[in-house]
């Protein structure tokens, strides 16, 4: 059956370091399915890489137009990678639409695969051109490759019984059996995939994998291609198991994780919302791990629920993103007050209000940080990439119950649909951290606090110790209290237990110069892109330094007198400077540079690498 | 702990009440006080959840587990405590405008979802915490401090609400009749499933004796009918007044005549119909059981599926959990 | 403006429309668009106000004023509208999600305050704009992405929550009857007070076909029953089956002894009866007008007082408003 | 009837330049007419005034009770008064619960006057205390004036036909009457407010002043006081018409005129919360100025209301305090989103959660700038005093008129139940600011900036202009747009227009040395208390500066280059420092102290000089 061994022997073979691939096709067209397999197959070819799927704002756009377009990005290399790269050097385009949405990204002298089966009249016109761009000299500069994969499809599944419609729907594997072609991958891990999938229809099988064998032959038979590449196996990724893991399945992987690493069961209470919605959707299926969900009526239910459990001796979570974020802010307080642990998940997605629910921004930020009445202080930690998620659900969990605090976890839209590969953790690597109760009343006070400045959690069921709790300032025994000199000091304490989070976390490493002119501060999704663009710089033979900060609130100790060495601070991020001004805030002495971006975009390395040339040769 | 005896002194809890001098809660959380000592209730196996308002203090005077959360939002988070905690006896104190205005919604979603808590809403038709506003139990024309030329909202009627929710559990008592406030806690505690109790309850300062017309004690017997499941719908001091169906309505009989009170028909529309008496100027006031059905108990399906999920998959281990999808080695 | 006669057309904004092909929205729109010229609207006096939701971008697409507000609140925001300006014709567009999930307590407050404004609910038993999750009225059992076990919650009757809430209109059609919903849109017109129309409509990419055994047109004939005031409740295709009342219930019956239908009565008893006959093998699920009554309307109450306030005391002038209370002089 | 003429005659008149007076008792021991009547009288005498009432939190506690007591402050002054004053010189302490709990804050050598008609043991018990303190020696150092208050009225009123108990409510009257014997006060205006407010109840008028008398003519002929004050007309004093008002009175006057000003129909979207309440009270009061007021469901309608009057061309307008803004920032995203103009009113009180709903706190302040998802900006502003509530409410409307946008408008707790004299303004003092609709089709966009940043207004109902907006981003058309150039403009120009009002408002004023070694800041409540601690230090020939804020967001021009001239600026505030963190994120480079009160309770006059000796002598 195959024919992988030498794949296009009499074309010249290049071996390249790295190569971005976009495919966009309509939605129908089953873009993010080709995407996952040319993704698994890297993976499994030992590359590193890095996604991102592209989803219409809309369910279902009509056929064709251009809000129907569905992409699918994906960065496999030979070395390590943070990102799914800035611009493409590859574009396939099913469509007309997908084309002119698409084109503008496309690195100069890149390559576009034009599907022209899908190029009549009346495609143009859906996708609102009145010209064909494949004809009029509007894509000069980059080198375009034209299939009429619509027919090529047709013919190779001649034989089949399928119907004419049936068979187009084939029509992805072509096209991923071509580029499978160009990038020389085997085509066995999507043949077996092919038949695990459809094993109660083998029609379907068949059809499929004639089509990904048609694509693949075309490479070599048409010399369509002037050549093809080879990215070889990325060698410096550290040893183990993996998997490719998209960011939400991570983060609702860590949960279940965090809750067991603090012999808790785990209860979640939330609203779906764009793009926290599979957060949710992952958690109700891992009923077997104990895993109680309750879709509640709105955000602020949601929020409840998750601190009723956690009352009752569960270890409570929600999720949302920003519009929820904004509902939950009043229940926030309450959990502040009465001391109860709690993760509150926010993908953030490009605001304000409902703004862009399917792009990305980092503006929850000062929101998650002082959005609630009162002086009401919460640990805010952020997520980098798919993987860190899965490490920071669990971090987010262990904060909350050794603190017995809220906790607000943010990601974003880049993470959250982003996938890489995971490096199965061991056992090991988990350390527990069971949470304690209470069940002797001797010497016990509802708010009598341990070293880290926490206080002791009671189960309600537990005999001797029925006490009261709510939102109203209370004293150290759990009573309600206006005393002035009481609310001066419970306000200290919430405010110290909150401080003191940070002896529990390291100092962040920076890496390169451990001095210099100038430091990149990262966080959240910013890292990998930085990560990237400052190795770029330095190899560019830059003295540039990077550092990044996952625990954003309460800052980790250290930071100030790493800021010293540094001339200037520049911090990237997706949105206007929040964490300009929280640094600003906390460490006026220190000369912190904005970097804001707010297209509802995530950087781009050169974005980075540019800036940071200009900043180090003024 | 050994399951001696408890008496009402011991569902007390330490803190001194701070309700209006006069105010009809002190007469509910004696009455509640009672009826948890005669049902031999454990104080550590009950949590008593509120929100905020003069009703919602009440966590506080029982000497069992409490939450004083924010305004509204009790339903959900007694919700999130049942789910996690089945076995634990949850009772939600809340008011006209904490259960009604902020929290109406919280309360239609536990009433549909049918979780197994005891709602007592007292209804004194004002906001009394807040000093004396309308709330949306209070009649049209209601002039208080927010309304000087009286509201012009048109008035919830609670128990109208609960079934429109499709309540399975409806009821209602009065402030001022102790016997009537047991024997409807009682059946509220019986039924397994959201029961909902609106009690009419006097707030002294702010809207002193609103129920004067209907279920104060000079009036109560010839004003007020107590709907008791399977028995004659008779009312009146002296017994004499009957209830009975006809057609789509329900009108006024001899006690002879008098149908028999069904509070468990499949549809709830003989519960909407008594419950809208009020507003019938012939007929009394109904109090007692309105609705009681049987319906599947929204934390008894959750945890059943998750013990069926660990029945079918077997028990979710942390290594099973990361070990899991597609993967491949990288050496 | 002169008053000349628009088309359908007329009322087609300039904008794409983005639903999914072949989903029910789009023939509620036309049936929409359709009644806005048949009814001779003005689109300068016509505001649509929206949540959040695949139906909530219906203002975008009708050439009249429109509002696309935030997630379960249009109800609210209607009502400020209203107050603001009574002579705007205002409709709201909510779904099932956003008017029933997180928007339940507008809607009922909405309800009962009897705004004149006309509600439509496109009630899809999912919420589509979110991808696919089980709403509040996805029956018990239903295995969505966030359900994969079958959901526990049981669902809620919009048109029964309407009733409960003390509505002043509740009505029922579907998507897929064209006629039907014009004549559902002109009755909820013709009523002074909040109109409540629930619309059964077909999410073809998530929850297609729900209504397959109801309302779906090769069914519904015999699986349905149009309630029309004043006539005789019957239905099938051969207009051979009838309904009656019976004591508490209601009950099938033949042509011939059919009841005559009123959604006026004094109680909401019998609405509440229809309403809830779906759950009922035997019965018909209803359509049509299930309660109609007359009620004061908020906003004219609100206004009124103003006016009253105005004669008794003077329109009030900057300068009165300062120079009010017990003064002195400082020279 | 009057014997005022020559009040005590034979006992020593001393001079003062101002008294501070406390009156406490029992919740129905009427101290609130009390203070009203002695604050009313004290105005038309020619004081100047502040005053604050002290209610329980509770609405009626156990009478006798601690959480019972009810107090009245005022400070009346020959000089511009700018608090209701620190410590009181004099304390009426009706019961032994009001004693036990004012005592504290009596100053040292300060007179107590004691009602011992209600020190009996079973009073004693109620205020849970085990002696008599007017026995056991725990006032030395104070003056103690013990008056049978209860027998006294007794027997004043013994020929009147009112009952026992009716007779005994006249008791606050002859305390009255004995105070302002102690600082000669007239009786007239009290005798004849009485007359008008019991005129149908001629025997309750004739009840009070007899008793009111009673207590005046006691301060003579019972030598209960070794002599007698006198606190002559302030002379410092604008000229003009004055009346007494609080500061929620004020603010919801305020708003009225501002909308008035606009040209504008006020609508009021509000649900009831301690101590906003009175807002939505009073505003419902003003029907025959056009004020409609729809009391919502809860804080999310009621600001959805209030956003859908503005859409339909009236001045939205919305009142809460800090757990129902937690509710509103889901919906002032859409109004920042929208560009509608919008009234956000926050009466500040103790956090977190429900907190201390009857104390004071100024915590808000980051929640208002900050607490909703996306890069939301919005104008704040903060009321410093009880008659500044109404300047500002006009001022927020200007704002949110002139430059489409929604407005926050802090107050607080101690100015909203404070009062203090009011210099009515003259007509020509109130600029109007009319708003504008647009009705021309012809050039006209949904966003189109003009100078000032802010778009245009359609009234629905104007043909024609048929348009449709939401919360999504849009374009400059007002269409959905998710293109990424579009949202940074967007973006941009929503926060420029927000930085724009700074050009609207003047630089505030320093006074004191125009540079030197420390400038205090104040926002907010802290004003007053800044001013007199201020005036206090430099009496004392401390080199310091004062400087007060009104708008916090944007801050004003002109900021930096003054605050250039001082080497330190110390910033009280009662919350945790959060302007202090405004401060430093805006302006990194200059020296900001940070001086937190978070009690519950307003800074003293002592606090601040206290600070700025032990600043100024480091
Ligand atoms: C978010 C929020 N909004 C408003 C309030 C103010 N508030 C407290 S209790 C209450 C109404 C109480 O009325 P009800 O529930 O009838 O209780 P009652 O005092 O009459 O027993 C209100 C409006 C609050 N505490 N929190
Ligand atoms: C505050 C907030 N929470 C959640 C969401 C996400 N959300 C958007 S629409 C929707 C449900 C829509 O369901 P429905 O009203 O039934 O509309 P449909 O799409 O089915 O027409 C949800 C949960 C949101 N936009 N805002
Ligand atoms: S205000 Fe009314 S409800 Fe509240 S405690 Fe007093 S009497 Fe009771
Ligand atoms: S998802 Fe469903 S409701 Fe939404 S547009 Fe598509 S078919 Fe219609
Ligand atoms: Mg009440
Ligand atoms: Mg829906």
């Amino acid at each position: 059956m195959t024919t992988t061994e030498k794949p296009g022997a009499e074309l010249p073979l290049q071996q390249l370091d790295h190569v971005v691939i976009r495919f966009a096709g309509d939605s129908g067209d089953g873009m993010q399915i080709t995407g996952n397999q040319f993704t698994h197959t890297s993976a499994l070819v030992g590359n590193d890489l890095a996604t991102l799927p592209d989803f219409p704002a809309e369910i279902r756009a009509p056929a064709g137009t251009r809000p129907g377009v569905s992409g699918f990005q994906l960065q496999f290399s030979s070395r390590d990678v943070h990102t799914p790269g800035d611009a493409p050097d590859v574009l396939v385009a099913m469509n007309p639409a997908a084309l002119a949405v698409n084109i503008k990204d496309l690195k100069k002298g890149g390559i576009v695969v034009a599907n022209t089966g899908n190029f009549k009249d009346s495609d143009l016109r859906k996708a609102q051109l009145e010209k064909n761009p494949l004809t009029d000299g509007s894509l000069e500069g980059f080198r375009v490759i034209e299939v009429d994969i619509n027919s090529r499809v047709a013919e190779a599944l001649s034989e089949s019984p399928l119907s004419t419609k049936d068979k187009q729907r084939c029509k992805n594997f072509y096209t991923l059996g071509l580029m499978y072609w160009v990038y020389s991958r085997p085509l066995e891990p999507t043949m077996e995939w092919l038949a695990t999938k459809f094993k109660n229809k083998p029609e379907l099988v068949d059809a499929n994998q004639k089509a990904l064998q048609a694509g693949f032959n075309a490479g070599d038979i048409h010399e369509l291609f002037q050549g093809h590449y080879e990215v070889p196996k990325a060698t410096d990724l550290p040893t183990g198991t993996y998997r490719n893991i998209m960011g939400n399945q991570a983060l609702a992987m860590g949960l279940v994780a965090g809750a067991k690493l603090a012999n808790l069961q785990p209860v979640l209470g939330s609203y779906p919302i764009t793009p926290a919605s599979t957060i949710l959707e992952s958690l109700a299926a891992y009923k077997h791990y104990g895993v109680v969900t309750i879709q509640a009526e709105d955000e602020i239910a949601a929020i409840c629920a998750a601190i009723g459990a956690s009352y009752a001796g569960a270890l409570g979570m929600t999720s949302t993103s920003g519009p929820g974020m904004a509902l939950k802010g009043e229940a926030m307080g309450l959990a502040v007050s009465t001391e109860l642990p709690l993760v509150i998940v926010d993908i953030q997605r490009a605001g304000p209000s409902t703004g862009m629910p399917t792009k990305v921004e980092q503006s929850d930020l000062l929101q998650s940080i002082f959005g609630r009445n009162g002086d009401t202080p919460m640990p805010v930690i952020a997520v980098s990439s798919p993987t860190d998620a899965f490490a920071l659900a669990i971090e987010a969990c262990r904060i909350a119950v050794q603190y017995m605090t809220p906790v607000i976890l943010l990601s974003d839209n880049f993470v959250a649909n982003g996938a890489e590969p995971w490096r199965l953790p061991s056992m090991d690597d988990l350390k527990p951290f069971p949470a304690s109760f209470v069940s002797k009343p001797e010497g016990h006070q509802t708010y009598k606090r341990d070293a880290r400045g926490s206080r002791p959690w009671v189960k309600p069921g537990t005999a001797g110790m029925e006490f009261r709790i709510g939102g109203l300032e209370k004293d150290t025994d759990g009573n309600i209290s206006i005393d002035p000199d009481n609310h001066r000091s419970m306000t200290d304490q919430r405010h110290q237990k909150v401080q003191n989070v940070a002896d529990s976390i390291p100092t962040p490493e920076v890496f390169g110069p451990q001095e210099g002119d100038l430091l990149i501060l990262g966080w959240g999704s910013t890292g990998g892109i930085i990560t990237q663009g400052v190795q770029t710089a330095q190899a560019q033979g830059h003295n540039v330094s990077r550092i990044h900060l996952t625990h954003v609130w309460p800052l980790p100790n250290g930071l100030d007198e790493i800021f010293g060495r540094f001339k200037a601070i520049l911090i990237p991020e997706m949105n206007m400077g929040q964490m300009t001004r929280v640094m600003r805030s906390e460490m006026p002495h220190h000369n912190f540079i904005s970097y804001p971006k707010v297209t509802g975009q995530p950087f781009l390395t050169t974005e980075i690498v540019d800036k940071i040339e200009s900043l180090l040769s003024k | 702990m050994t399951s001696a005896t408890l008496t009402k002194k011991d569902f007390q809890s330490d803190q001194e009440v701070r309700w209006c001098p006069g105010c009809g809660d002190y007469a509910i959380l004696a009455a509640m006080q009672k009826y948890f000592a005669e049902k031999g209730a454990r104080p550590e196996k009950t949590v008593f959840v509120s929100g905020i308002g003069c009703s919602s203090r009440f966590p506080y005077y029982m000497n069992t587990y409490g939450f004083h959360t924010i305004h509204g939002r009790a339903p959900a988070f007694a919700t999130g405590i049942k789910a996690t905690n089945p076995e634990l006896d949850v009772w939600i104190v809340t008011g006209d405008g904490d259960g009604l205005s902020i929290g109406g919604n919280h309360l239609a979603h536990i009433l549909r979802r049918n979780v197994d808590v005891k709602i007592l809403m007292f209804n004194n038709e004002i906001y009394g915490l807040t000093k004396g506003q309308y709330s949306p139990t209070s009649p049209i024309g209601t002039r208080k401090k927010s309304s000087p030329m009286g509201s012009v909202d048109r008035p919830f009627n609670p128990v109208a609400f609960a079934i429109g929710c499709s309540g399975t559990f409806v009821a209602r008592t009065v402030d001022n009749d102790a016997k009537h406030m047991a024997k409807t806690f009682a059946a509220a505690d019986a039924h397994k499933g959201t029961a909902f109790i609106e009690i009419l309850q006097n707030c002294v300062i702010f809207n002193k004796d609103f129920y004067s017309d209907t279920v104060a004690k000079p009036v109560r017997a010839d004003q007020t009918i107590d709907l008791v499941p399977g028995e004659k719908m008779i009312y009146g001091k002296d017994k004499d007044k009957g209830l009975r169906v006809n057609g789509w309505d329900i009108e006024p009989c001899s006690a002879e005549e008098a149908g028999t009170w069904n509070p468990s028909t499949d549809a709830s529309a003989p519960a909407l119909l008594v419950s809208n008496m009020d507003r019938n100027p012939g007929l009394p006031t109904p109090l007692g059981v309105l609705r009681s059905i049987d319906e599947p108990v929204y934390e008894t399906s959750v945890l059943q599926q998750i013990d069926e999920a660990v029945a079918k998959k077997g028990e979710g281990e942390l290594e099973d959990l990361v070990w899991s999808g597609e993967t491949w080695k990288v050496d």
